[in-house]
Formats: structure tokens, C-alpha cells, sequence
């Protein structure tokens, strides 16, 4: 990250070039917009809803150019109201429109923590009423944004049933998963990582995905043990697993994509391969993803591990301010390739 | 937009057809309540027991002015309010008495009951967070053309949360299609007005948030459903929302297990003797309505709710299915939820 | 429970008789009224404070007289605002005072999530400036109280670093957690359970508690099994204990009480011994507490298992309110003793 | 109690020495952060940079209303009131540069910045979420007898959220000790006030919550000044809190990477032309002052900046320390948080 005072957001997410025009080399930023502007293009239900993400295209200008193509009825600032933001799309929602919120960081959908986890994640068991609500939010660290706007939200939500959520960790998911968010006709938590914003580039395919949310995908095939990610921890999961290669350590690489509900036969199915198992997440270990993803293998794969699940995680604390002490909070490529190496000896 | 507070007005004509009509739902919702108590003495009712007692008027009043696809948002004291727009007697019993035969088939219980298929949108306990989702009725009301008011009730007590002054704040700045009932009934559980808030009229709250604010006798029904009716119609053609304190007094307890010592006893006499119900009689015998047909309704009512009590108790205990972890999320096949029919595809009022 | 229309609260808790006054045979709810009432009594500092605890005595009658010995100054009435009450005690404990928040029910706690996990949870991590506040709420089901007013929501303040979560499981507990939760210098949550409230009687012995408030306790020794559990569940778990005796199971039982931090040491030392493990509790399985014990055994007591830990919890869904359905959903002594016949012959 | 908004109060003397001190701070202020933007374009600044250029009247004039004693919960704009609550400029670059040398030692930073010990209670991001917590120190002041008055400020986006709500009616009903005074600086981020509220004066809402409402010219710091003394006199006398609305502009935009073309040129030069410290100037000059001592303040402050930079630039950077779980706790023995002594324990003015 770099300290260019001109850098496109609240803060400074990447050291990249100025946003182009959508090409085979698109940043995940870029292939978020995408999918949201896909879909107010294609149907006309949807509607963007949140802080500043009209004229101004949002803090992290994810948003930009929808509201002068879209118009105010589609893309709709609000006064700082979360609770009242998330209410309303879930009666939108009922009503038949299909709201996509922006929160502006993640860390302020705690203010709307009990709109979400009793109206909209109760009302479909309840009531068989269906809540199709789409709420995103950047979350995550590495730019040195402090305890209060780089947090990683998503096991609190994982607890709670009814709720979805996902964490993409691609360009390619970043545009799918929100799109399949979209179609789900259940509510879907969207974390997308502030730090990817600019930093991941990639080929992007658009048009609606095949495929359900749901689903973990092997992106790198391997053998000695199975390594599960999400977000922006997974380029640090293949930085290590593509390190390791190099001392003969075959490292199979998980990407979780939605972390509520998990796909655990996916997961299950390369721990009985590769017989090892390490979950590497952002968020602070104690009852983090890794929490059950460790718990469930140990329970349902106990016959099948060589050796202990380890998890790579934050520590259990608030996420610092400084960059000397945020690097090391964060999971990082190297510690990651230190605990392959514990666990592949054990 | 200017916020002005408006005086409260007086009832200006008691049309019998309304009058009656206001008098059966009123009496319906106090015969199954009165008939809930009844049983829980007897020990055949579970759970808790919450009623309306007294502040019917309101519910039944202001509900009565929705059009069959506008949507209400009841509360716990607003039975009247979904009998109006169509639970019956019997998924009310059902509801309470832990059994099938009801909307969340005894996954949800009691008050929290509704149907958004009759334009009913379910309470939570959570007050009032009901209030941020009928913003959102409101706003997609607006945006889709659906020609659709949404009623939403609270008590005093719920005023003080973060989620009422967010919602109303909204509501103002779209200008949305939004009637905001307000039942002042004197008490927060134990807690009196005065430790509540420092002002003397909610109402006057209206013009904190930029729309018109008014206070109305809430044990006068036909005035209550004057008010909201004027309300409805400025919401319905593009006036934006309005905020209305309907005065009333909680005379029970909070629930059946509160006798409500810290309520000073003359405060009840007082509000026992306005009851909604007994007034509105009073009103249609001085305007020569025979007073067997005042005896019928309650007779009728008195009838409907045995038949239900027998129903319900009659009704299946709900059985675990056994894959109930599989019935958290809507299958990718769920549709749109079905609301009732907008305006001009012909919906009747209740 | 009976459905007796006098019973002392919101829900009916128990068909016991009337609160007597405190005795060798104490109620759980007399006893946090105890733990209450004598550091109302002993410290000046502490004040009470929620939605109707006052003339009223709370929803459950648990401040039940304290007002009226104590006035308006110690026991505050307050609106229906979660957050400004959250906030209000984290500005008084800052002070100088040691303010014991009530909520009406765990559920509501929802509306504060923001101040806690925000301003209290980080405040001395930043700042260094210590948050001692208590929260009290009543949690669990079991009364056929339904989705709003059952929740467990423990497991989401425990994943929070900053924030210590109890969860009384006896009558001593009841007493003994309270009084070192003011005594502790953070932010503490106390989850009362409501089913225990008039169910649970036993000798209380007033006075300071000695010991640590994270500590867990060896209830019941047991060479076979190590049942981990907490709160209500533990009654259970107990009883199951019980019932395997006759089929010549020994059980160990595990009283967690504090499940934040939680209390590995003990945990580890009596599997160690057992060599088999199962967490039981109510609130719902994935990232339950359960998930980060079974995930930490998993790791560091791999060699020593003899079999999966196992999770007993209630399903993820939310809390049914019909009795019928209610009794399906939440854990009980045959199906903990169920999960321990499986285990002991793996 | 009767809540009556208030007329908008001009000033009514130019006390000198007032004017000067005001003067030293809000020009320190600027000096900070118009030397922070230098290190910005040069590179020599990490992380985001938000000022409260142009608003500077509104924290220096309030918080020099207080005694030492007393606490102020600044946000995101109010550098002023951290530096007359004696955050020195060296601390304040610590934390803007990610070093230790401050409170937080890194663990936060940029205007994250406080210290109980010395009155001031350091922000979180979520607006406004210091709020609530201010009102629990207005409520210790009134049951410990602390005679401590809480000043608390947020913008007109932070108006919106339930924790406001919550907390100015709440502290109407206790009557607390505090002032709150909303920075009304005409945007939240991009969103105009038009697209926040739908009414004309926020100090209105003060009638919402029965309490005084004031409205005051932001950008005229004696009158900013002398508005607070009163609602702080008024406090400490036992008379409850004051809702004060203060008038001025965000002329640039809401961090140094937005610039805000969302904003009116025309609305940004009118207020740029009523810039409060070239006000201010102007009336010590009027009132006699000679410019020679105008400009020793700036010259010193300047110089006070250079060597704080400088400081903050040697500063180490913070390094872990390995043992940061067990920092998240404290300690049993961690023993009561120093406040600043009681007024009689004589704490003086900053
Ligand atoms: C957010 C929240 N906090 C607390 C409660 C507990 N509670 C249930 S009813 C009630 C009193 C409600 O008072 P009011 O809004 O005046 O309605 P009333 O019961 O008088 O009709 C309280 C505090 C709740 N339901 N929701
Ligand atoms: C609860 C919450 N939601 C969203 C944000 C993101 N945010 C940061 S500053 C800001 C605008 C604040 O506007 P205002 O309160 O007027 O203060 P100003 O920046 O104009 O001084 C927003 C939306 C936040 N900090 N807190
Ligand atoms: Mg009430
Ligand atoms: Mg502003």
C-alpha cells in the first residue's frame, strides 16, 4: 500500500494504477461494480441502497458511475442510519425488489447486527416468508485502517441461522458470488476485502454464473495437506502452498468462498487425500471459521487425519492501527508456510 | 417540508354502517382475549398471556382504514388489528395455545402472528423492529408504483429506541407512504411516562423529523379511524408519512402476571370508565341503532370465539419434522412472496 | 413449567412455590438477587441499572425489593434504550462506579452488540483505561418463549477479545460469578439462565468469592468421558452422568462457567485422563462454544483422544416456541447420553 | 420541563485575552493540519488524514469552557478540543504517523486519539458512538457529586443513528450534565442535508427530548464560546443539558482523497470568505490588538509544529510485543481509571 494522498478511498487500498475501462485485466473492484451494474441493467428489481454511494460512488468507489446511469431511484444514499437501512430493504425485499445495501465499512454492520439476525434471519422459518437481501460490506485489514475499519465480521454472522454469508477471494468470484448472492432467495452477507480492491487482478467472465453459492472449489490441486481459505488470506494460503512446492511440500488449496453454510463435503473430500488439514482466516481465532471447520473434521474425519487441525488466524485481539503492528496480527504467506511445515512432520 | 402539529379533532359524525363495524372487531378482539384470561386461569393456555384490553379502538380503528392491499404492522397489543385484516379467532387460538391450524405453525406463538400474504407483516419482540421494515414497505411502494400504505404500530416505550428515531428520520426524507401509530397507554411495562421522556406530547416528536404530527383520543374509535384515514389518504396520494399519538391507558397489568401495583388505582378507574367499547355503544344507541343489534354482534362474537376455543383445542399439537436445519433457508425455487394485489387488481377492504 | 397465571414473571419459569426469603434452600434467582443485594450493600460504587428494575423488581422479579432498600439512585429505571443503557454504564464505570446492567432478556442484547463489541470490548486494549461493567441478561430457553425470547447468545460475545462471558450453572455459581464479575476490572457478560431461575435450589454461601472468574470446575469426577458443559445444559448433563453410572459409564463432568475466556487448562488435564470429550449446550452447534473447544482439543490433545470430541447442541435453527417443538430442539439428559454411548465404544 | 429553542446569540464582548487564547488554539490547530496535508502530498504521511479546517471556532471555543475537570468526547474534526484538553501537537503526529509517542501507542491512531487521565475520551469510528458513553459520565457526575460536566460534539450525518436518539433523550430525562453540540458542517460525506433530514434546524430536536436547543454561528468562536459556557453553567447548576446546533461549512473534502466535487464551488467560496480564524484576527485587530501579536502565535505554533514533526518523525515506530492476548484484559489489579481531579481538588483552566 502505498501513502499517494489521491488514492480512491477513505483509505488508501493499493499502490495500482487509476480504474480503467472493464478489460481482461480487471480488478476485483472492478468485477464487484460489474456484477452490480449487471444486474441493475438486467433487472429491473434490483436497487442499491447505502451511504454515499451515489454521487460520490461510495467510499471505496465501488459504486461509481451507477447512480448517473441509474438514477436516483435505483442507486439511493441514505442518512447514517444502519438499522433503518436494513429494515427497509427487507421490507423491500418482500415487497418484491431485490436490495443490495452497501454498509460503508463492515464494521458498522454491528449497528445493524439485530435487525439482521432477528428480522431477516428468522423470518423465512418463521413465517415461510423469503428475505432475498443483499448486504456488502468491505471488511478486513492490511491498510492499515485501525480497529474500527478493518475488521472481519463473518463468524458472528456464520453463528446465526438463516443468515449467508460469503467472503470472495477471487476476481472471478467477486463478480459470481455476488451475483448468485443476488438470486439467492435467502439474506446474504457480501464481504468483500477492502485490501483485494486493487491489488487482484484478473480475467473476468460475465454474465449470470452457473452453480450454487454454497460451494467450496479446490483452486489448487495437491497432495500432503489440505489448506482452507477465504478472502484475502487465500492469495497469502497460494503464496505459501506455491512456496512450499519449492522444499517438495504438495499443498492442496481450498477456497471456501461462502463461509455460511460451509461446504464441508467438499472440504471433507480432499482432508481424506491429503490426511492434514490447516484453516487459515483473517479474523481472531477463538470461534472464528476455523473454529468449526476444525471441529467438524475432528468429529466427522477423526479416522482419517495424520495430524492435528491447526489453525492460522489472527491473535485474539483488536486489530491495530499501525502497520508494524497490523503485519503482525495478520496471517501472513509465511506464517502459513511455518505451520505446513509443523503439521506435515507430526 | 414543513412539520406542523395539528390540533387534536373530535369525532365529526358517527356513521352506523362504520360504527358498527368498528363495534364488532372491537368486541371480537375483547371476547377472545377476555376469553384467553378465562382459560388461563384454568390452566388450559400456556406460555404468557399480553391483551389489549381497553386500547382496542385503536388497532381496530385505524386498521379498518387500510385498503385490502396495504399492509399492517400489529404489535402486541393489536389483535384487532389482524382481525381485521384476516387471521381469524381460530389461527389466534392455535397461536396462543402452541398448536398447528396457524401462519408459523407453532414455530412463532402467540401476538407474533401475521400473514403477509393478507397484508400482515408479523411482529418480532424486539420493539419496534417492525418500524425499519414498514419504511421498507413504504419505500418499495413508491419505487414499484404499488399504491400500497403501510400502517405501523408501537407503544410510548418503544419511542426511546434507536430503531424508532432512525425509521421516522427515513420515512420523513423519502416522504414515504407511512402511517406511524403511536399507542400511548401511559406505561412502559412499570415504567410511567414521566421516566420514559421530558416532554409532554409525542406527537410534537413530528416535527423533529419534518411531517405533520397528530394527537388523537385513543378510545374514540370513529376518531382514531378519522385520524388514520386522513393519514392513509395524504400517505396514499404522495403526502408522505404521519405521525399519530393515539392516547390511551394500559388498564391490566403488562401481561397476565403483572397486577400492575405501581399504577396508582384512581389512573385505572379513571381510563376503566372511557372503555372504547362501552362508548362506542353509547354512540350508536343516541344515533338509534337498536340495541339488539348491539346484543347480536356480542352474541355473534361470543359464539365465533367457542367455536374457535374448541377448534384449536381440538387442533394438532405441531411435530418436530426432523429436518428442520433444511427448512432455515429458502430453497433456490422460493418465489416472490405473495402480498396482496395492488389497488386495481381489486382488492376489497376487510 | 405449569401454566400457572401467577407465576412471577414475563413467562412462567417454574410452578415452585413463592420466593421465601433466603435460606440454606436457595433458589438460582435468589441468589443472584443475594450476589446483588450485597454488593449493593458493601460498595458504594455499584449501581444498578435496566428497564424495570425498579418499583418492579424486573421482569423476573430478580431486583425484586432492592429498589425499594436501596432508592432511586442505586436502582435506575431506565427507557427502552439498550444502547444508551450500554453505553450510559461503560461512562459510569469509567468514573468510578461499578454499574450492573439488566437486560429484559438476552435476546435485546442484540440492540447493544455494537457498544460492547466497540466501545467496551476495546477501550483498554487502545487506551488502557479498564471497562468494568456488568451485563446481566436472561438467557436460554425452555419456557416456551419462542425465537425472541430464548437466545443464547454467548457464543457471539465470546468471540469478541475484550469481553468475558459467564454463564452460572448452580446456585453457588449464580452468587459467586456475579459478585466476581463486578470485581473484575473488564467488560463482562453474565448470562443468567431463565429455565434455572425457580428450578435450581441448593445451599449458597454469601460472602466475596474466592477464585479466579475463568475457571473451570470439575463437577462430577469420572474416568471414561469428559462432559464439558455450562449453564442449564449442565443440569443435563448431570443427569445423563447420573443415568450412565448404572450402565457402568463413568462420566466426568466439566463445568465450563466461564466461556470467555474459556478455561482450557482444566479441560485438557481431565481429557487427558479420559481421553474422550463431548461438549453439550443449548445454544445452536455451528460456532456454538462447543466449536471452539472441539477445534482446541482437536489440536492440542490430538494424541491424546481415543475418539472425535462430539457437539450436543441444539440444531441450527432458530428457537421453535411450541413446547412440542421446543423440547425437540433443545438438548436434553438422553440425548447427551445418547452422544456418550457413541462415543465410549468408538 | 419545557424545552424552548432559543434565538441564534451574537457575541457579546471581544474579551482580549479570551480572543487570543482562542486564537493560539484554533490556529494551532490549522497549523497541524495544514502541515499534516504537506506531509501527505510528500509522502511522508501514511494512512487517511481528515481536518477540521474551517470549523475550528466549534471545538476551541466549546472546549474552553470547561474546567479541567471536566470531560470532552471529541470526533473526527475536533483536533482543537484534544489540543485544549492538552493532547500536544508531538502526541497528535504520533499517532497520525503510526508511532508510539502517544496514548495509544499505535494500537490506534490519527484522530483516535485521547486520555481519560486528561479529560478526554477517545473516538471509535461509528458515529456517534461516544455519545451514549458521554451520558453515562453526565449521569456518574450527578450520583458521585462530581460537579463534571460532559461536552460532547458530533456532526449532522451523526444525527441520523439510533444512538443519538437514544442518548439525548435519555440524558433529557435524568438531566444530566452534558452539552452536546452538533458541528453542522452541511454534508455528510457527499450527502447534502437535504438528503438527511427533511427539516430545517437540527437544535428543533432539542424540543423532541425537552431541552434547551440553541442554534449559534460556527465560525464565530467567542459566540460558539459563549453559547457553551452558558449550557455549561447551566449543567453544572443542576439544570440538565443543552443541545446546541453550530453553524458552519466543510470546505474541503471529507478526507484528503475526496475532493468533493459533489460540494457547490459557490457554497464552498462563501464559506471559505467566513473563515473563523481571519474573523477572529479581524476583531483582535478592531478590539486593538497590534497584528505583531497575531503573528507571534502563528509564528510560534509554526515553530511548535515543525519541532513536534520532528519529534514525531524520530519517534520509534511501535513494535509487538508478542504478548498482545494477554494485553486485551486488564489485570486484576488494575485499579480505578485516573479522571482529572475534582473541580475542589483544583484543577485549573487549560
Ligand atoms: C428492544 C426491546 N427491549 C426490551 C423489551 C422488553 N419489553 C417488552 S414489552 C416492554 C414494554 C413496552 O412498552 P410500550 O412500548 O409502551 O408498549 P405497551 O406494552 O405499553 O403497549 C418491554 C420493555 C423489548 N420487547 N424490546
Ligand atoms: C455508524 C457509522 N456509519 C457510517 C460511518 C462512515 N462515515 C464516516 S464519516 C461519515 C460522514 C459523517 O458525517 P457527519 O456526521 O456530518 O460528520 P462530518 O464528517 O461532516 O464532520 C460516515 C458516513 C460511520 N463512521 N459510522
Ligand atoms: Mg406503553
Ligand atoms: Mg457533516
Amino acid at each position: 500500500m502505498a501513502d499517494d494522498h489521491r488514492s480512491a478511498g477513505w483509505f488508501d487500498t493499493d499502490d495500482a494504477p487509476p480504474v480503467g475501462p472493464i478489460a481482461g485485466d480487471t480488478t476485483y473492484l472492478e468485477a464487484i461494480r460489474a456484477a452490480l451494474e449487471d444486474e441493475l441493467a438486467e433487472d429491473d428489481r434490483v436497487v442499491l441502497i447505502g451511504e454515499d454511494i451515489g454521487v460520490m460512488g461510495g467510499a471505496f468507489r465501488v459504486t461509481e458511475g451507477l447512480w448517473q446511469r441509474f438514477g436516483d431511484d435505483r442507486v439511493i444514499d441514505t442518512p447514517i442510519s444502519e438499522i433503518a437501512i436494513t429494515g427497509s430493504c427487507i421490507g423491500m425485499a418482500i415487497s418484491g425488489m431485490r436490495p443490495i445495501a452497501e454498509f460503508q465499512f463492515a464494521d458498522f454492520i454491528s449497528c445493524a447486527y439485530d435487525q439482521l439476525v432477528n428480522e431477516a434471519a428468522k423470518l423465512y422459518f418463521r413465517f415461510g416468508c423469503p428475505v432475498p437481501i443483499v448486504m456488502r460490506a468491505p471488511a478486513g485489514g492490511g491498510v492499515g485502517a485501525g480497529p474500527f475499519h478493518s475488521q472481519s465480521p463473518e463468524a458472528v454472522f456464520a453463528h446465526c441461522p438463516g443468515l449467508k454469508v460469503v467472503c470472495p477471494g477471487s476476481v472471478q468470484d467477486a463478480y459470481d458470488l455476488l451475483r448468485l448472492a443476488v438470486a439467492d432467495p435467502n439474506p446474504v452477507l457480501y464481504f468483500e476485502h477492502k485490501a483485494l480492491y486493487r491489488a487482484l487482478r484478473g480475467p473476468l467472465r460475465r454474465g449470470r454464473p452457473d452453480g450454487a453459492l454454497e460451494t467450496a472449489r479446490i483452486v489448487r490441486p495437491g497432495t500432503d495437506l489440505t489448506l482452507v481459505s477465504y478472502s484475502a488470506t487465500l492469495s497469502k494460503a497460494l503464496e505459501a502452498a506455491q512456496r512450499l512446492e519449492a522444499e517438495d511440500v504438495s499443498v492442496e488449496v481450498v477456497d471456501l468462498r461462502c463461509v455460511s453454510p460451509i461446504d464441508f463435503p467438499t472440504i471433507a473430500e480432499s482432508v481424506r487425500r491429503t490426511t492434514r488439514c490447516i484453516v487459515a482466516h483473517e479474523d481472531t481465532r477463538t470461534l472464528g471459521i476455523g473454529a468449526e471447520i476444525a471441529s467438524w473434521l475432528a468429529e466427522h474425519c477423526f479416522y482419517d487425519l495424520d495430524a492435528p487441525v491447526m489453525r492460522v488466524t489472527s491473535p485474539d485481539t483488536p486489530i491495530p492501527a499501525a502497520k508494524s503492528l497490523e503485519q503482525a496480527f495478520l496471517p501472513s504467506a509465511e506464517k502459513i508456510a511455518a505451520a505446513v511445515r509443523e503439521c506435515i512432520v507430526q | 417540508m414543513t412539520a406542523a402539529k395539528q390540533k387534536p379533532r373530535a369525532a365529526t359524525n358517527t356513521d352506523v354502517d362504520l360504527g358498527l363495524s368498528l363495534l364488532h372487531w372491537m368486541d371480537l378482539s375483547r371476547a377472545i382475549e377476555d376469553r384467553l384470561h378465562v382459560m388461563k386461569r384454568q390452566g388450559r393456555l400456556p406460555g404468557r398471556l399480553v391483551s389489549g384490553r381497553g386500547q382496542e379502538a385503536i388497532p381496530v380503528g385505524a386498521t379498518l382504514a387500510l385498503e385490502a392491499h396495504d399492509i399492517v404492522c400489529p404489535l402486541h397489543r393489536d389483535l384487532g388489528a389482524n382481525l381485521v385484516k384476516g387471521i381469524t379467532p381460530t389461527e389466534f387460538l392455535c397461536s396462543y395455545l402452541w398448536k398447528t391450524g396457524h401462519p408459523s405453525q407453532g414455530r412463532d406463538s402467540d401476538v407474533h402472528i401475521g400473514d403477509l400474504r393478507r397484508g400482515i407483516y408479523p411482529m418480532i419482540s424486539h420493539l419496534p423492529d417492525s418500524w425499519p421494515v414498514a419504511l421498507g414497505f413504504g419505500m418499495a411502494s413508491t419505487r414499484l408504483g404499488l399504491d400500497r400504505v403501510t400502517l405501523a404500530f408501537c407503544g410510548d416505550g418503544a419511542t426511546s429506541t434507536g430503531a424508532w428515531h432512525e425509521t421516522l428520520n427515513m420515512s420523513a426524507v423519502f416522504r414515504t407512504p407511512n402511517v406511524w401509530v403511536i399507542e400511548n397507554n401511559k406505561y412502559a411495562y412499570s415504567t410511567p411516562l414521566a421516566k420514559q421522556y421530558a416532554i409532554t406530547s409525542l406527537a410534537d416528536r413530528a416535527a423533529a423529523y419534518g411531517m405533520p404530527g397528530v394527537e388523537v383520543d385513543g378510545n374514540d374509535a370513529i376518531a382514531v379511524h378519522e385520524t388514520v384515514r386522513q393519514a392513509v389518504d395524504r400517505a396514499r396520494g404522495g403526502g408522505g408519512p404521519t405521525l399519530i399519538e393515539a392516547h390511551t391507558m394500559r388498564i391490566e397489568g403488562h401481561a397476565v402476571h403483572d397486577d400492575a401495583s405501581y399504577v396508582p388505582k384512581e389512573l385505572i378507574a379513571e381510563w376503566k370508565a372511557r372503555d372504547p367499547i362501552d362508548a362506542l355503544r353509547g354512540r350508536l344507541l343516541a344515533a338509534g341503532v337498536e340495541a339488539e343489534r348491539l346484543e347480536a354482534i356480542a352474541a355473534d362474537n361470543k359464539a365465533a370465539v367457542g367455536a374457535a376455543v374448541a377448534a384449536a383445542e381440538a387442533a394438532p399439537q405441531p411435530e418436530p419434522s426432523g429436518s428442520e436445519e433444511q427448512e432455515v433457508y429458502a430453497p433456490p425455487s422460493a418465489g416472490d412472496w405473495v402480498l396482496p394485489p395492488a389497488k386495481d387488481a381489486g382488492g376489497a377492504r376487510p
